[in-house]
């Protein structure tokens, strides 16, 4: 393409974020997260290698920090001093927080990784060059690096082991960034066949594979635009904006009693994954 | 997905409607001249003429290139039964999801269940008949297996034929009991290595039905003594299910949940309180309890009134290691808010007085009014012959005992792995010796196989025929049904129902030699009863095909009745343990959700899925306290012995706030020495050093009555886990929040 | 006052001299050779392997993603300030005392840039990928992310390193010219000849000669500025705690000409030896060099305390941890090295006794470009070692052998472009040089001779 | 003496012209022709005779008679030999052609005919079918042969399919950053997406 053309197309080269600059307007696809419910049992995690073509790295390269689980479960203590953790644990089943301004975007040197038109952080593999440079931007670190060649030297799926590999996820080979795609695979299919009938993809058509799986419900996903959809209604319910950087409810006098939140808001990236806090019974 | 879900749905109908054969639609569904390709970043360009299309012979209409069909069957990664949902394309099954059908999970899973595909596509399946030739199998023809079996089994007197399971049920259950019968063999030894025996048998006498129904979700406490319900007890999937209904009911009233245990389980970390109880204790604080609710106004009758007298909480506090304070909240709590449920766990029963543990929680549900409320009847079965034989410990012991005493001539073994899973005192390696001829069926060379003389290799349960009921009845009774998702991966492999049918037809010819396989056996038999199976207007086909599309047949029977007898006076539950200068730590074997008892241990993503509360993976664990460590000058990842009066291993020492100081853990399923790459040399084996101890009135193992020393073998490791060196905490940045539950109100929310 | 050299040396001299050094330097030369193409061995090793394996063994993790190679990387840019400092800046301030060092200054401008360009390579996942950062219009309409400081990186750099290289070259031209007259055969000669450009010192040459050189000069400094300005912002834009902080460029640029000047320092006396240039690197200049590093010292270490400063007094209590995390955590003892070899050492040349040492200045320049080294990791891997996210800390990650080993390799590819241009072009400036000769012959016609003058 | 001269003359030349070179070579290859190999298939399929214009003694069959997945699925697809079959066993004059033959071989050995992949995009890549079928053919109103034509070439005047158009990313662009009208009707247009993850996965 030539140079005029690039400038005349200057402005789609230059992220503009958030949303309330470019809204979206078919699909805003979004995430809440109910920590009560959510019991730690890493399904979520087991469905998404399943789904997602992830490899298992084995224990020596797990040990120098090689996993490659986008849907990673932590554990939080808050026993401060006490001899037991007798509330419990905190489990946070941390991913991708595909952000409306994403810190991983803008420094990309091949703009590998990119916001599509539904809110989505896109990564695309067979751009990356293996900066690493979005990791290292990443507030959340939830971007994992192909360290070795997995699928070829590697041999992370001896045959026949490979024939459970997911065709319309690509297989990435050594040296690219990956990290979770909110299923794209998935949602591409749903939304053709919407647009096919003409119409848009309804709440609950497509559910991404952590979702899926959930035992006790804790994820809902959907199309934060659809006035339909329960994530967004979770969102309003809880008054969290998903253009502000500081929730008005934050700032209110009277702590209002919801539990809506979002992970590292304060950095402004603005992400697309609402937890609602985890609960505790105060009588006992 | 969802909707191609529908469609697909859709065209599973089609396809019964036009009777679609099943068999041919697996041979169209298979390879045709598709190959599977590894797509990665290698090839960056456009290339012709290198890959194939796919392409077939004959097709059907339903079947589309690149478009996931879904097919239902049953989950075999643990034995409650969640019906699955398979994802195949192009001849190959790429995912399992919960089949939004079965009563039991709805539409969900758990990690382990995911993992169904790697046992499926496991590198290290058996691939075809082995017969032992001195230390190494060679390869046989099934001609010739099952030739031999006929012959050795002919040879011997019928006494001393013995079939060792796992827990078996449905069609499979009734072909191996008609073997049997042909034979005039009654040995049939269900073995279940972590089964909740004890509180069947206690269930059995306080409400009269091993299995009653527990109603999570109508509960309003939960008080759970060491039941992990939303891990490894019993339906995790189901009562995953109930417990978010039970936390967020529509009403917004919040349930709360106790538990009360020595080692934190994954529903532990999830209690709004957990309780550190002194290990054994349990059955105290049941009684306690009732009598801090009987003081509190709650009418109890008379003899349990005295039966609980001396239960005063100073004592009980003082026995249990749990406050008064906590125990006065906790008997608050339950009188308050009824109804709630009280769940005796394998914490409770794992002792030599597990029994009254048991009863003396039993006793609580009672005292509490729960029976017939959240403890509720569960639904008959139709049909006894396919109901769930569950197992237990002591089946493999009196097994083992006659093996010693030579009364085994012939063993078959399925669906178990004694070998791993026995504790070294059985002596079970030396006592299988004395067996001539062992068959074992099996997926992988486990340790079991290893010893074996014959090895029939199975089907893998995405590729074979079985009905299956699940011990645990979620609604109404039901009769899951597993059909193959894909072409055989080996020719050489058999389902159990296949093989059982063809040893049947070595004694009993004239009745089953007009069943062609398994498949045609199973299908005259469910067609047989379809009035019975709720197919009374249907057409034969009809009523399969429906069948098999759904996954799971819904049974008609009525609530059992739920009578118990259970005396309070005769209840007694000993003091807690005395001291021991030797072995001064109690060891508890813990079951962890995704390894149970290691028969899944060679699924690499359950390798490498962090465990839950310590996030390690790839290898066991010693938990303790950090005072315990500080105490024994023991740092995270020393490589810490324990060792027992029956024997010793070696593991890494990993510190956690969730466990009783006098307690250490170590999860169960690891140290395999045999069954595959994935699991053989990873960890190290807790069944091994459990001591001799049994529960006095049923006889089972005593699972936590082990008492351990725990001592530094030197060399220190880093230890391979998720958790980063900021441990648990969250260096006061807002990440994982909590609030008292007050605070918010639950029934505005969507 | 001491002269910067004798002036007595007649231009025939000084030919002879410098044109002896592409003859005849002494053995060690061919040594340091040797020693320097082994170590480049050592690094082509360790790239091949990690080419054919991947980036894992390097041993970095996915949440700590970069290590020694970014860090090395800004450690040769830095290196290559200096060069333009004494060339062009100082040529614009007609400090005299630069002449007879600023070509090998200049040289070590363009190597060290020539080594950090390949740190870049070296740390991609996919270097066969690597022209997907360049701009050029493409098959795939694909363009680079421009709002990437990577991609500023690359341009500075490339401008930079040619615009060098050019400074460099057209500096050398009448020096050329003279070998070109004062050799009589074989290769050297042609190259002199076509690299000369037909240079016969007319007036008009020498004034289009000037006039370029010095517009040049004047382009240069602001272009070595901006180079690592846009190396720090690729630290300065990014959200890693303690990376913005808007005193990044000034403080990166700060140290760039400090790790530079004890470069030159080193490099000084190492050449002096070897080619026997005595006569010209004297003791004076050296004495100057010196003081002209120690001042730049004292800036950096004021700009360090600043961005601590403004971290500790700052709001940003992440970054305060990170600060602390730094002086106490397992990376204290670089972190407190770096102090010292960076604020402390130095002051030692402050002293008039060391300020000529030349053993003792060897060593210490060494050091002080040890703790700039240091200083450079030290933004690195604390850093991702402790960002935002503690579930992802990662405290023990340790770079493995095959970092150091290319580090350690790139020291030997510096040498050894280095070392080859010493021998094949002059590396002291005939005209220049001849030209303080020239001036101070002319002050003595007009004023008498002051005591002490010889 | 002019040697700087000369000297920058050439340099400017050079880079000028190095410089119009690349932007013309990066212009987007839609008119070219660059076939693609010759694909070894099993047997030749006539495309011509099946799909060609009656006047050349084609029999003008749309190609989703055959191709019928391409409407309904990311993939074209090739027909089960039960389809061909399903035409030729009623086709006596061509019955007993060598081609015919061998299709035959194949059906009574009830085996698939292993057709290779003419177009094989890259394996990060996710073009769709169905979707450009949906837009072009029927939302749109196109010529099927035509639709299919844009990327798949003049498929009627061929025996084997044989690739023809370049198919790189910026030929793919090209097409997306045109105004296409979204119905037979109207004179609204739309373009194809732009998000990288509409084409890749």
């Amino acid at each position: 393409m030539s140079i005029t053309n690039l400038l005349e197309n200057w402005s789609d080269f230059r992220h503009q974020h958030p949303s309330e600059d470019r809204p979206h307007l078919e699909y805003k696809w979004a995430m809440s997260i109910d920590l009560d419910s959510c019991t730690g049992c890493n399904a979520c995690s087991v469905a998404c290698y399943a789904e997602n073509n992830l490899p298992v790295v084995g224990k020596e390269k797990f040990a120098h920090g090689h996993s490659h689980h986008w849907m990673r479960i932590e554990r939080y203590w808050d026993n401060d001093g006490r001899e037991f953790a007798d509330q419990g644990a905190q489990f946070l089943p941390m991913l991708c927080q595909h952000c409306e301004s994403a810190p991983c975007e803008t420094v990309c040197p091949v703009g590998a990784t990119n916001h599509t038109a539904d809110g989505l952080n896109s990564q695309v593999y067979n751009r990356c060059v293996g900066s690493r440079y979005c990791n290292a931007n990443c507030p959340y670190k939830v971007r994992y690096f192909n360290w070795y060649d997995y699928p070829t030297t590697d041999n992370v799926w001896p045959a026949p082991m490979e024939q459970q590999l997911n065709p319309d996820v690509t297989v990435r080979g050594k040296g690219v960034m990956e990290k979770c795609t909110f299923c794209v695979q998935r949602l591409t299919v749903a939304k053709s066949d919407a647009r096919t009938q003409g119409r848009l993809v309804l709440d609950g058509e497509v559910q991404t594979a952590c979702q899926q799986v959930c035992p006790t419900g804790a994820i809902t996903f959907g199309n934060l635009v659809d006035p339909l959809a329960k994530v967004g209604k979770q969102w309003m319910q809880q008054q969290v904006d998903l253009n502000k950087d500081k929730q008005a409810k934050d700032a209110a006098e009277e702590a209002v009693k919801l539990r809506g939140y979002r992970i590292l808001e304060e950095l402004r990236t603005y992400p697309s994954v609402m937890y609602l806090e985890q609960l505790r019974e105060s009588d006992i | 997905m969802a909707r191609s879900q529908d469609k697909d749905f859709q065209e599973v109908s089609a396809m019964i409607e036009n009777g679609f054969n099943r068999r041919n639609f697996l041979k169209v569904l298979g390879w045709g001249g598709a190959t599977v390709a590894l797509s990665g970043c290698g090839n960056t360009s456009v290339e012709d003429g290198r890959e194939f299309v796919t392409s077939y012979a004959e097709t059907a209409d339903y079947i589309i290139p690149s478009i996931g069909t879904y097919f239902n069957s049953t989950c075999a990664q643990c034995d409650a039964g969640c019906g699955i949902m398979g994802r195949v394309r192009e001849g190959r099954v790429l995912k399992l999801e919960g089949n939004p059908e079965s009563p039991i999970n709805n539409g969900k899973m758990c990690g382990l269940g995911q993992a169904g595909v790697q046992a499926h596509y496991n590198p290290d399946r058996i691939r075809e008949p082995l017969l032992r030739n001195g230390d190494r199998g060679e390869a046989i023809t099934w001609e010739k297996a099952l030739e031999l079996i006929n012959e050795k089994v002919g040879s011997v007197n019928p006494e001393n034929v013995a079939f060792l399971t796992g827990v078996v049920s449905g069609h499979v259950k009734a072909l191996l009991n008609n073997y049997l019968d042909a034979l005039g063999s009654g040995h049939h030894y269900v073995y279940e290595a972590v089964a909740p025996s004890v509180v069947r048998a206690s269930n059995k006498k306080a409400y009269g039905v091993e299995m009653p129904r527990l109603s999570l979700d109508k509960a309003k406490v939960i008080v759970s003594f060491g039941a992990d319900f939303l891990g490894a007890w019993v339906s995790p999937v189901h009562f995953s299910q109930q417990y978010a209904r039970f936390r967020k009911p529509d009403n917004g009233e919040r349930g709360v949940l106790v538990q009360v245990e020595s080692k934190m389980t994954l529903t532990g970390a999830n209690a709004d309180r957990w309780l550190a109880i002194r290990p054994g204790t349990e059955g105290i604080l049941a009684l306690g309890l009732i009598n801090s609710l009987a003081a509190a106004g709650l009418p109890v009758s008379e003899d349990v009134a005295a039966a609980v007298g001396e239960y005063t909480s100073d004592r009980v506090s003082k026995d249990t290691g749990v406050s008064a304070e906590h125990i006065g909240k906790l008997a608050a709590l339950l009188k308050e808010r009824s109804p709630s449920l009280v769940i005796a766990g394998s914490a409770a029963e794992g002792y030599a007085h597990g029994s009254q543990n048991a009863a003396a929680i039993a006793l609580l549900n009672q005292v509490l009014g729960n029976v017939g409320q959240t403890v509720e009847a569960p639904s008959s079965v139709p049909f006894p012959q396919m109901a769930p034989s569950t197992g237990n410990s002591f089946a493999l012991q009196s097994l083992s005992d006659d093996m010693a005493q030579d009364k085994v001539k012939v063993l078959f073994s399925y669906g178990a792995n004694p070998v791993f899973t026995a504790p070294a005192f059985f002596k079970l390696k030396e006592n299988l010796k004395k067996v001539p001829f062992k068959v074992v069926f099996a997926h992988y060379m486990d340790e079991t196989a290893v010893e074996a003389d014959l090895v029939l290799p199975l089907n893998s349960a995405l590729e074979d025929w079985a009905t299956l009921m699940p011990e645990y009845i979620a609604e109404g009774a039901q009769l899951n049904i597993r059909q193959p998702l894909m072409e055989k991966m080996y020719p050489g492999t058999l389902g159990v129902g296949d093989i059982l049918l063809a040893m049947l037809k070595q004694r009993r010819p004239d009745e089953y030699n007009d069943y062609e396989d398994f498949y045609s056996y199973l299908r005259s038999a469910m067609v047989s009863n379809k009035d019975a199976l709720g197919g009374a207007d249907e057409d034969d086909d009809t009523f399969w095909e429906t069948a098999l599309s759904h996954g799971v047949v819904k049974l008609v029977g009525e609530p059992v009745d739920m009578t118990g007898s259970m005396s309070a006076a005769a209840l007694v539950v000993p003091a807690p343990f005395a001291e021991d200068a030797t072995y001064p730590l109690h060891l508890i074997p813990a079951v962890s959700a995704s390894m149970r008892d290691g028969r899944n241990a060679n699924e690499p993503w359950l390798q490498e899925s962090p465990d839950p509360l310590t996030t390690i993976v790839w290898d066991s664990w010693v938990e303790m306290h950090p005072k315990t460590a500080a105490k024994l000058g023991i740092v995270e990842g020393d490589i810490v012995e324990v060792a027992s009066k029956s024997g010793a291993i070696k593991a890494q020492a990993y510190l956690f706030p969730g466990i009783h100081p006098d307690v250490v853990s170590v999860p169960l399923g690891y140290g395999h020495e045999a069954m595959g790459r994935y699991a053989k040399g990873v960890g190290a084996n807790a069944f091994s050093i459990l001591d001799p101890v049994f529960d006095n009135e049923t006889g089972e193992l005593a699972m936590h009555e082990t008492r351990v020393k725990v001592t530094k073998a030197g060399q220190r490791v880093i230890i391979v886990k998720d958790e980063g060196p900021a441990g648990g905490s969250q260096m006061g940045r807002r990440i994982a929040l909590r609030i008292p539950s007050n605070k918010v109100n639950l029934s505005e929310e969507v | 006052m001491e002269k910067d050299i004798r002036e007595d040396i007649a231009w025939a001299q000084i030919n002879k001299d410098v044109l002896k050094s592409l003859e005849s330097p002494r053995r060690i030369y061919w040594v340091i050779l040797l020693i320097a193409i082994a170590m480049v061995g050592v690094a082509v090793g360790c790239e091949i392997y990690q080419y054919q394996t991947g980036m894992g063994v390097a041993n970095k993790n996915n949440s700590h993603v970069w290590s020694l190679y970014i860090a090395t990387f800004i450690f040769w840019i830095g290196m290559s300030h200096s060069g333009t400092l004494l060339s062009a800046i100082l040529h614009l301030m007609h400090a005299d005392w630069r002449k007879p060092i600023y070509r090998f200054a200049e040289a070590m401008t363009t190597f060290s840039l020539m080594t950090a360009g390949l740190f870049v390579m070296v740390h991609l996942g996919r270097l066969w990928q690597v022209y997907y950062v360049m701009p050029y219009p493409n098959e795939r309409w694909a363009w680079p992310n421009f709002q990437s400081p990577l991609v500023w990186d690359m341009f500075a750099i490339a401008t930079y390193l040619s615009s060098s290289v050019l400074f460099l070259y057209v500096g050398m031209i009448p020096d050329l010219a003279i070998c070109r007259d004062n050799i009589h055969a074989g290769w050297r000669k042609k190259l002199y000849t076509i690299m000369s450009l037909g240079w016969e010192g007319t007036d008009r040459q020498w004034r289009n000669f000037r006039m370029t050189y010095l517009t040049i000069a004047c382009f240069l400094i602001p272009l070595a500025v901006s180079v690592h300005s846009i190396v720090a912002s690729d630290f300065a834009m990014s959200n890693m705690p303690g990376w913005h902080v808007t005193s990044f460029p000034p403080y990166f640029v700060a140290g760039a000409l400090y790790s530079g000047c004890a470069a030159i320092i080193t490099l000084f006396i190492i050449l002096r030896y070897v080619f026997r240039f005595e006569e010209y690197m004297t003791l004076p200049i050296m004495k100057k060099l010196v003081r002209l590093t120690f001042a730049i010292a004292m800036v950096w270490t004021y700009l360090n305390l600043i961005e601590f400063a403004s971290v500790w007094y700052g709001h940003d209590q992440t970054a305060k941890d990170q600060l602390i995390f730094k002086a106490t955590g397992p990376y204290a003892p670089y972190f407190w090295a770096m102090i010292f070899f960076g604020s402390i050492l130095p002051l030692m040349l402050a002293f008039k006794r060391f300020q000529t040492h030349l053993p003792i200045l060897f060593v210490v320049s060494i050091l002080l470009n040890v703790g700039m080294w240091l200083e450079r990791w030290m933004i690195i891997s604390p850093s991702f070692a402790h960002g935002h996210y503690p579930w992802a800390w990662d405290h023990d990650q340790w770079p493995s052998l095959i970092q150091w080993g290319m580090v350690f390799g790139s020291f030997g590819w510096f040498t050894l472009l280095f070392m080859v241009f010493c021998k094949v072009f002059p590396s002291v400036s005939m005209y220049e040089v001849k030209e303080m000769v020239y001036h101070r012959t002319l002050a003595q016609k007009h004023k008498p001779a002051v005591k002490g003058d010889y | 003496m002019y040697s700087f001269l000369r000297l920058s003359v050439l340099l400017v030349g050079l880079v000028v012209s190095a410089g119009s070179y690349a932007v013309k070579a990066a212009q987007p290859l839609t008119t070219a022709d660059d076939l693609g190999p010759n694909v070894e298939q099993p047997f030749e399929f006539p495309h011509d005779r099946h799909a060609g214009d009656a006047a050349d003694g084609g029999m003008e069959i749309n190609c989703m008679y055959c191709h019928t997945y391409a409407r309904r699925s990311i993939v074209a697809g090739i027909p089960p030999v039960q389809k061909c079959i399903g035409c030729h066993q009623n086709i006596e004059s061509v019955r007993e052609a060598p081609r015919i033959k061998k299709l035959f071989e194949y059906w009574d050995a009830k085996k698939a005919i292993p057709w290779k992949k003419v177009h094989d995009l890259p394996d990060f890549v996710r073009f769709n079918h169905e979707r450009h079928i949906q837009r072009f053919v029927f939302a749109q109103g196109k010529p099927v042969q035509e639709a299919c034509g844009y990327c798949h070439g003049d498929v009627k005047k061929m025996t084997v399919a044989r690739r023809q158009k370049p198919l790189s990313m910026g030929w793919c662009r090209s097409c997306h950053m045109k105004d296409h009208r979204i119905d037979a009707t109207s004179t609204k247009t739309s373009q194809g997406p732009n998000d990288c993850w509409q084409c890749h996965k």
